[in-house]
């Protein structure tokens, strides 16, 4: 009885310490992002004030969707292209993922790690002769042109993550569809990517934040029709400083398509998806 | 329907070597019985049918048609995995719906089907489950299931029943038999129950490290082994093997065995085999030899007894009702008719005709 | 609004010409942009403003130069930049002269900031001046006079600490970017008799009249004690906003900040408590003010540049600026051109501010930004970084920046 | 065999969205990294100067020997640390629990924030005199009563890699969590019943396990971290002095300040090598091949 | 060295009760073997033992204490998994010297004892290889001794030897059983195999839906099951059964069922068992009642008849060497010490004496 009740102890403890370490967490998680929300309320004089006891006020958000800031119109650019990004990068990193993880090939090695090598030059480099080519082309300030760079980007980091996740699945349920009759694409579509479902949720969100936050070629290839939320946000950082509370409220609004991500992705972390399937 | 044909096919990892020059015709309709023991290729062997794995050397035929470079789903099988395979995403009627599906077989049709197959492995109640809830012999049961389902040209099993309770394994083995004679598919399957390969079964090949060493109908394996790994390794319990020698036509070993043969042709070393169930016990001298008794199991329907003679330890199989003190004196005999006889040092057997 | 631009050319040649204009965010060049109505009456010629924010500005003019296909006629570019800048403009002297503009309507100290290599790329349009912001209320109280030397705004600023706990005497800024942490100390090194460069162009701000000034403007912090430790990380923005919560007594910094230290939205001062005055100096010394100027100039690749030295012409109207000076609805204090700095209406607007601005500028020493400058500030400001948190001393740290300046220049 | 070419196909819609969109670049950026082009001079690159840029930036540019020293660190650190973290947080947030979905839903909203953002609002925070930041780490340790964390040059290295952590390891857990979803349970309770504490459950089967995830996000937090930029700019700014200048930053210093085309791209392929070289370190790691059954 | 005893475990997964109000004493020592269908809850019972699944409700004690709360580490036990559960990363040799390591065992020991694990369950020369290049029945065996290889209290072993080959499978049983007698560690062993049950067992309980229905030593469960689940269940080819009508002491069913039994207090319908080897083949005319045969299968060492004897359908072992044609009429002989009558509406046994 009494190792028992000391195990329970041990374990009440446990469980105690385990719920102070997440409360923890989720004020430092939270914390900044409340702190943003209170500020994205505030007149710019109560900004510095660390009382949360002020006079809320919704100007921040009007000024923010009026001219000249027109965050509205630049919200809307940064969901396009994110959401193209994405739609294009993941089925191909998948692909790719899914052969590098699961056959042989020559100078596998090397292929693979070049194509994560090509993010390795810091974009500050490459985003010049970028610059050039889509204004030979054309495509100067278009949706096309922040597509095709942030693919360009997003896709070795997605063809790295998803790879590392498949590596980690036993393959006997892919072995059994084959034989049941699937091809390779039915496998991957059928099996492969529910079985990674989680990973295929992280990697493509991670993707759409990655475009979502690029910043430097939206800096420079963009001007007017396809500026995209970061460089929206620093029309905020003015000669005059910070507008800190427009930022914020910029920033909450950005904010809100990640809460319904986040919505999506919870529901896919249950422990155990491929449990059961071999022995 | 088509006839499976290895053509010697060499499976190799690195040095070590799986499957070894192995060559198989299995016939159009015919079940064939893999049988051996825990990592002689068993697994190997129906990988590479199914073309899961690609054989080293050698080539293999489906319908006469050399199908090394087929895809899976092109050579038209249907398998039980060893390790089941399961979809852990998707419920178990999806699992086994999910060849239907493959093949555009839609709605209704798809449900009744699904059904029929689960219904034949009794797992009825469970279609909306997915696999991490099931038990072990549920998840192998959907696991045939899914290869029931449809109507391949091949089936291959990879130890189907070995997770099911007696009872169960009964029906089921009863199941598969009906529906392989039904719908005369060619059947590829492997089992480690002697009573399976028995009833199952038109031909068993046996084997040992990577190689076929005898490959015949149940009755020839079990009552005519082709060598001393066979026999030994076919019949629970195993047969007994007493070492010793043979010349004249008589086979001579320390404790009292003197057994005359019908083999005129060896002389030398040799080994004398005989299964439990053809040994008897008698009370002390009315019998062949004496023994003295080592030990009683019972197994439920009858009773083992393993006895000492000379040196040799031979077990014998009595009625159930059978008791006797361990260390009393006992006679044996051995039915003189099914007795076998290997050559000890090439372990092939001796004795050609079938001992009945 | 302002309906005859004198230089424009007579007859709209140019109408139906749509100029494309790189702009800076401004609430002048907003206020510029809302007048185009007027402009496009007297030409014919429209024009469109494309904002960029300040903080990106350097970038869009870098892809203008480099990859601009012409893609736009007319851009605005900071003094600093204007030299590293100079592939991306046009010589414009003949035009000026053309058209007539008086080059003597901006104050020199502006108008050099467009000059490289004494060929003028581009018209001040945008220029500050430094002023001495302080609490008048706090000053009236204790009965104390804004500081016209640093000795004097050492002692002004104790007196305030002492009298009115948790307020500091002074907010300057020490922290790193853009070189924020040099603009008030240009002041001291000048008033010191020092320069920043010698004739030859070399580093000569680590005489020891240079490392005194230095030594002077950090120990507004490290020895007084009159700036707050957190100036320490202060960019130019935190001062002002330290300030603005009505934390700090006095405020070396940029005129254009009046607007926002009373504007009641981001400041809990009142124009009733801010008063200004002229940079403070050493005793006997000119009292001088940094300054900072934005330029225009016409894109080198332009195809409609003709119609852009009418766009040109049409900002470089002192009514323009007026106009927008004294617009109720823009409170903007921001002019360079020398008939407003002293005008009546303005000066009444505005406190008197633009006439200490027109002192300053006629008596301020100058820095020459060339090609390296952007470089050569940042190990400037390193340095001072480093002197103003203590982690080196001002000799080593300014040492070491002159021997940077040095491998800089040599380079070239 | 039969999959002879499909793996090439497979590879293929991936392989030229990444070559024929980054390999060019580099190369051009490869071979301006040997010629001399500023900007302030000329829009055209200049002659070839074979590899002086290369050796000027190794042997005589304190810069770029400081930012090497700050990136080397700050990397180090911060991979450390999100590593270790993100694999705790994860394992912590693997049960069920309220408390636990609840933080399982938040964590991926920091990395939301573009990292620009996250400079300027943890500035606004960690403002000397006026930041919430610095009034709680005041009111908790009373030592810290009015430190100024971004005038320190190791409190202010601190409070980046505090920034980035903070953007960073809630995302990372999430890829650890998905790691873990799909690994299979029974090794762990064999483990559990062969006497292993939770820890040892955790070094010898979870993560040997986990290793293909981890090292997945070793990597990409080793290639973020050499690239630090955006917070650097708005954060710290580079200070105080140099203590926070990355190797990024001077890039972008280099090529967008001071218009040195030659040398940025010089600079920056240095900084490739660097990474391609610890890349292929790690690839040891994660091209083994996979565990499991 | 401990009792472990389930005290009203209850377990569910939301609606669904795996295991019901199950109480269960194992004595220190014992050898329990759990048997039961697939899904009757055999793992799950283990798996709360071992603590990796909590009870619903009820506790659980090891050594007379309440263990609820107790991780598995703190219990003290050995199991070998169903699904293996092997370390995919370790080696072979690390797989099975993983508990050995944990408890601070180095170098030259450790070896050793790994090695001797290894032995007896024939492993010796694959020590390095990785469980993903092992057959199944050899992944089997690394879980197996890798339970083996330490001293628990408590063994518990989900089917270790299902995956096994006949000879493999006698080996190792004899080594589970030599283990468990020379250690007295008390065991619990699931299987589905009813002669593994027999020869290990001290006690056999037999499980269905999760309640035990019959707990005794392997004899009485053969020959004296206590309802007609165990009855069915138990003994393979399983035990006749017949419906009928049973009162004043006589069995009566069509086709000729007609015994005297010594139950006096039952009358209505009930249900007569009699277990295939207790039934004998006669020529017409010379047994209890005749019968047409419906099949016969050949099992190696016997044949199996299926008969139709009226509507029943009854199946009796007769001697390998016996033959007949399908459709010809013999006659049945049921030992009449041997039957069994069950209480067709509440399945109880009726008959209280032990047959023999
Ligand atoms: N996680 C789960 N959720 C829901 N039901 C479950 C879960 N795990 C097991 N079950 C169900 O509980 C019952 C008992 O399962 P258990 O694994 O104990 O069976 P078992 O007796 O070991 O069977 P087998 O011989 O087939 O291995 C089964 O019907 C199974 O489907
Ligand atoms: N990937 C592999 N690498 C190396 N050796 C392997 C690999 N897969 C299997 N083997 C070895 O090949 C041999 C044959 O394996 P196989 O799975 O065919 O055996 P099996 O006859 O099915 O045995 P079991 O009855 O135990 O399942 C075994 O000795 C096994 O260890
Ligand atoms: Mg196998
Ligand atoms: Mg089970």
């Amino acid at each position: 009885m009494d190792r028992n009740a000391q195990a329970r102890r041990r374990r009440m403890l446990w469980r105690g310490v385990e719920s102070a370490l997440l409360l923890l967490v989720l004020f430092l998680i939270l914390f900044p992002i409340l702190w943003m929300a209170l500020t994205a309320f505030k007149r710019p004089v109560d900004l510095f004030d660390l009382t949360v006891f002020f006079t809320p006020t919704l100007d921040n958000f009007r000024t923010i969707f009026a001219h000249p800031w027109n965050i509205g119109q630049t919200f809307l650019n940064s969901l396009v292209v994110a959401g193209l990004t994405v739609l294009v990068s993941i089925p191909a990193s998948t692909l790719a993922a899914y052969a590098f993880s699961r056959f042989e090939m020559p100078f596998k090695g090397a292929l693979f790690f070049t194509i994560l090598a090509t993010q390795f030059i810091p974009a500050v480099v490459v985003v010049l002769p970028f610059y050039l080519l889509f204004r030979d082309l054309g495509l100067l300030d278009t949706h096309l042109a922040l597509v095709v760079v942030n693919l360009a980007i997003v896709t070795p980091f997605a063809v790295w993550m998803l790879k590392g996740f498949l590596d980690a699945v036993p393959t006997e349920s892919e072995e059994a569809a084959m034989v049941d009759g699937a091809t390779r694409l039915r496998v991957i579509i059928d099996i492969v990517v529910p079985m990674v479902w989680p990973g295929v949720v992280v990697t493509a969100v991670f993707c759409f934040i990655l475009t979502w936050n690029e910043f430097l070629f939206a800096l420079i290839l963009t001007r007017d029709d396809a500026v995209t939320l970061p460089v929206g946000i620093t029309r905020f950082r003015t000669e005059r400083g910070d507008l800190w509370e427009l930022i914020a409220a910029a920033g909450i609004l950005i904010s809100i398509p990640m809460f319904f991500l986040s919505s999506v992705i919870q529901r896919h972390f249950v422990r155990g998806m491929t449990g059961g399937a071999v022995k | 329907m088509a006839d499976v044909a290895l053509l010697n096919v060499t499976k190799r990892w690195g040095g070590f070597v799986a499957v070894r020059d192995q060559s198989l015709a299995i016939r159009d309709g015919e079940f064939m019985v893999l049988l051996g023991p825990s990592g002689c290729g068993k697994t190997t062997t129906m990988r590479m049918i199914a073309g899961l794995e690609e054989p080293t050397s050698g080539d293999i035929l489906i319908g006469g048609q050399r199908v090394n470079d087929l895809p899976p789903r092109d050579r038209d099988i249907a398998m039980v995995f060893q390790s089941y395979g399961l979809y852990p995403h998707m419920t178990v009627g999806d699992n086994i719906g999910y060849p239907l599906k493959l093949r555009g077989i839609k709605g209704a049709e798809r449900d009744a089907q699904i059904k029929a197959a689960a219904a034949k492995v009794e797992l009825g109640d469970l279609l909306h489950r997915k696999p991490r809830e099931l038990s072990g012999g549920q998840r192998q049961r959907v696991a045939l299931a899914r290869a029931i389902v449809r109507r391949p040209t091949v089936f291959l099993m990879d130890e189907p029943l070995s997770n099911l309770d007696a009872k169960l394994r009964v029906s089921t083995r009863a199941e598969i038999k009906h529906l392989q004679h039904e719908l005369g598919v060619t059947t590829v399957y492997v089992t480690h129950d002697q009573i399976e390969a028995m009833t199952l079964a038109h031909r068993v090949a046996v084997m040992n490290q990577g190689e076929i060493r005898q490959l015949d109908t149940p009755e020839v394996i079990y009552d005519r082994p082709a060598d001393l790994f066979v026999a030994g390794f076919i019949g629970s319990p195993p047969m007994n093997l007493v070492t010793g020698h043979h010349g004249d036509g008589v086979f001579t070993a320390p404790g009292g065995f003197r057994f005359t043969t019908r083999v005129g042709h060896h002389a030398g070393p040799a080994v004398l085999g005989v299964r439990p169930e053809d040994v008897t016990v008698a009370p002390a001298g009315g019998g062949d030899l004496d023994a003295s008794i080592y030990a009683v199991e019972l197994t439920g329907d009858a009773v083992l007894v393993t006895v000492m003679a000379g040196e040799a330890r031979l077990i014998a199989k009595a009625d159930r009702a059978w008791r006797a003190e361990i260390g009393s004196t006992v006679a044996l005999r051995l039915d003189a008719t099914r007795l076998h006889l290997f050559d000890a040092a090439t372990t092939r057997r001796l004795n050609p005709e079938a001992p009945r | 609004s302002v309906t005859a631009t004198p230089g424009l050319r007579p007859g709209k040649p140019f109408a139906g010409t749509e100029l494309k204009v790189l702009c800076v965010v401004a609430s002048q060049f907003r206020a510029h942009e809302a007048r185009l109505a007027a402009f496009t009456e007297q030409t014919g010629i429209t024009a469109k403003y494309t904002f960029v924010p300040f903080a990106s500005m350097r970038e869009a003019l870098t892809a203008e130069m480099v990859g601009g296909g012409g893609d736009y006629d007319l851009a605005i570019a900071m003094d600093q930049w204007v030299a590293s800048l100079n592939n991306l403009f046009d010589p414009i002297d003949d035009i000026v002269r053309t058209k007539g503009i008086p080059l003597d309507r901006w104050p020199e100290a502006h108008l050099r900031q467009g000059r490289v290599n004494n060929r003028l790329l581009g018209l001040p349009s945008r220029g500050h001046v430094q002023l001495l912001f302080y609490r008048k209320d706090l000053f009236e109280k204790h009965n104390l006079t804004p500081p016209a030397t640093w000795e004097a705004l050492v002692e002004t600023g104790r007196a305030i600490q002492e009298k009115e706990p948790g307020i500091s005497g002074v907010s300057v800024p020490y922290g790193r970017g853009n070189g924020q942490n040099l603009m008030v100390w240009y002041n001291f090194l000048w008033g010191r008799g020092a320069q920043l460069f010698d004739a030859q162009g070399q580093p000569a701000f680590n005489s020891a009249a240079g490392l005194q000034s230095v030594q002077d403007y950090v120990d507004l912090l490290r020895r007084h004690r009159i700036a707050p430790a957190g100036s320490l990380s202060f960019a130019e923005q935190d001062s002002v906003n330290f300030m603005g919560q009505g934390n700090a007594a006095m405020l070396p910094v940029w005129w254009w900040v009046r607007s926002t230290l009373v504007n009641p939205q981001s400041s809990r001062l009142t124009e009733a408590q801010l008063g200004f005055a002229p940079m403070p100096s050493y005793a006997g010394r000119p009292r001088t003010t940094f300054t900072n100027t934005w330029v225009w100039g016409i894109s080198r690749r332009s195809r409609r540049k003709e119609a852009a030295a009418e766009l040109l012409t049409w900002i470089a109207n002192p009514a323009l600026e007026k106009e927008v000076l004294l617009d109720p609805r823009e409170s903007d204090v921001v002019a360079v051109m020398q008939p407003n700095l002293v005008d009546d209406q303005v000066n009444a607007r505005f406190g008197g501010m633009h006439r200490f601005a027109a002192e300053g500028l006629a008596r301020t020493e100058s820095i020459t930004f060339g090609p390296e400058w952007p470089q050569i500030a940042e190990a400037l400001e390193t340095a001072m970084s480093e002197a103003a948190s203590g982690s080196r001393t001002v000799p080593d740290a300014f040492n070491a920046a002159a021997a940077q300046v040095r491998r800089i220049v040599r380079r070239g | 065999m039969r999959d002879r070419w499909l793996k090439y196909v497979l590879i293929l819609p991936a392989a030229l969205l990444v070559m024929g969109t980054t390999i060019w670049p580099l190369g051009v950026s490869l071979v301006t990294s040997f010629r001399d082009w500023r900007l302030t001079r000329s829009l055209t690159p200049g002659p070839f100067i074979g590899v002086e840029h290369y050796l000027i930036a190794l042997t005589d540019d304190p810069d770029f020997a400081n930012a090497a020293k700050v990136t080397a660190i700050f990397t180090l650190v911060d991979v450390a640390v999100t590593v270790v973290s993100a694999l705790g947080l994860a394992l912590l947030l693997r049960r069920a629990g309220v408390l636990h979905s609840v933080t399982r839903a938040v964590l991926i909203l920091p990395f939301a924030v573009s990292p620009a953002l996250v400079g300027i609002s943890f500035r606004f925070m960690f403002n000397a005199e006026m930041g919430v930041f610095t009034w709680m780490a005041g009111a908790i340790i009373p030592w810290l009563k009015g430190f100024v964390w971004l005038a320190d040059p190791v409190a202010a290295l601190l409070v980046l890699m505090f920034s980035d952590a903070w953007r960073w390891v809630p995302y990372m857990t999430l890829v650890v969590l998905g790691g873990l979803a799909a690994l299979p349970k029974e090794p762990e309770e064999a483990a559990r019943i062969d006497g292993a504490t939770e820890w040892q459950v955790l070094r010898d089967v979870t993560i040997p396990a986990l290793l293909p995830v981890l090292a997945v996000v070793a990597i990409l937090k080793t290639v973020f971290a050499l690239k630090m930029f955006d917070q650097v700019v708005t954060l710290t700014g580079g200070g105080p002095g140099q203590s926070t200048v990355t190797l990024a930053h001077l890039v972008f210093s280099i090529a967008f300040r001071w218009y040195d085309m030659g040398y940025a791209s010089a600079v920056a392929w240095i900084l490739t090598a660097l990474l391609v070289f610890l890349a292929v370190w790690y690839m040891k790691l994660i091209l083994r091949k996979p565990g499991g059954h």
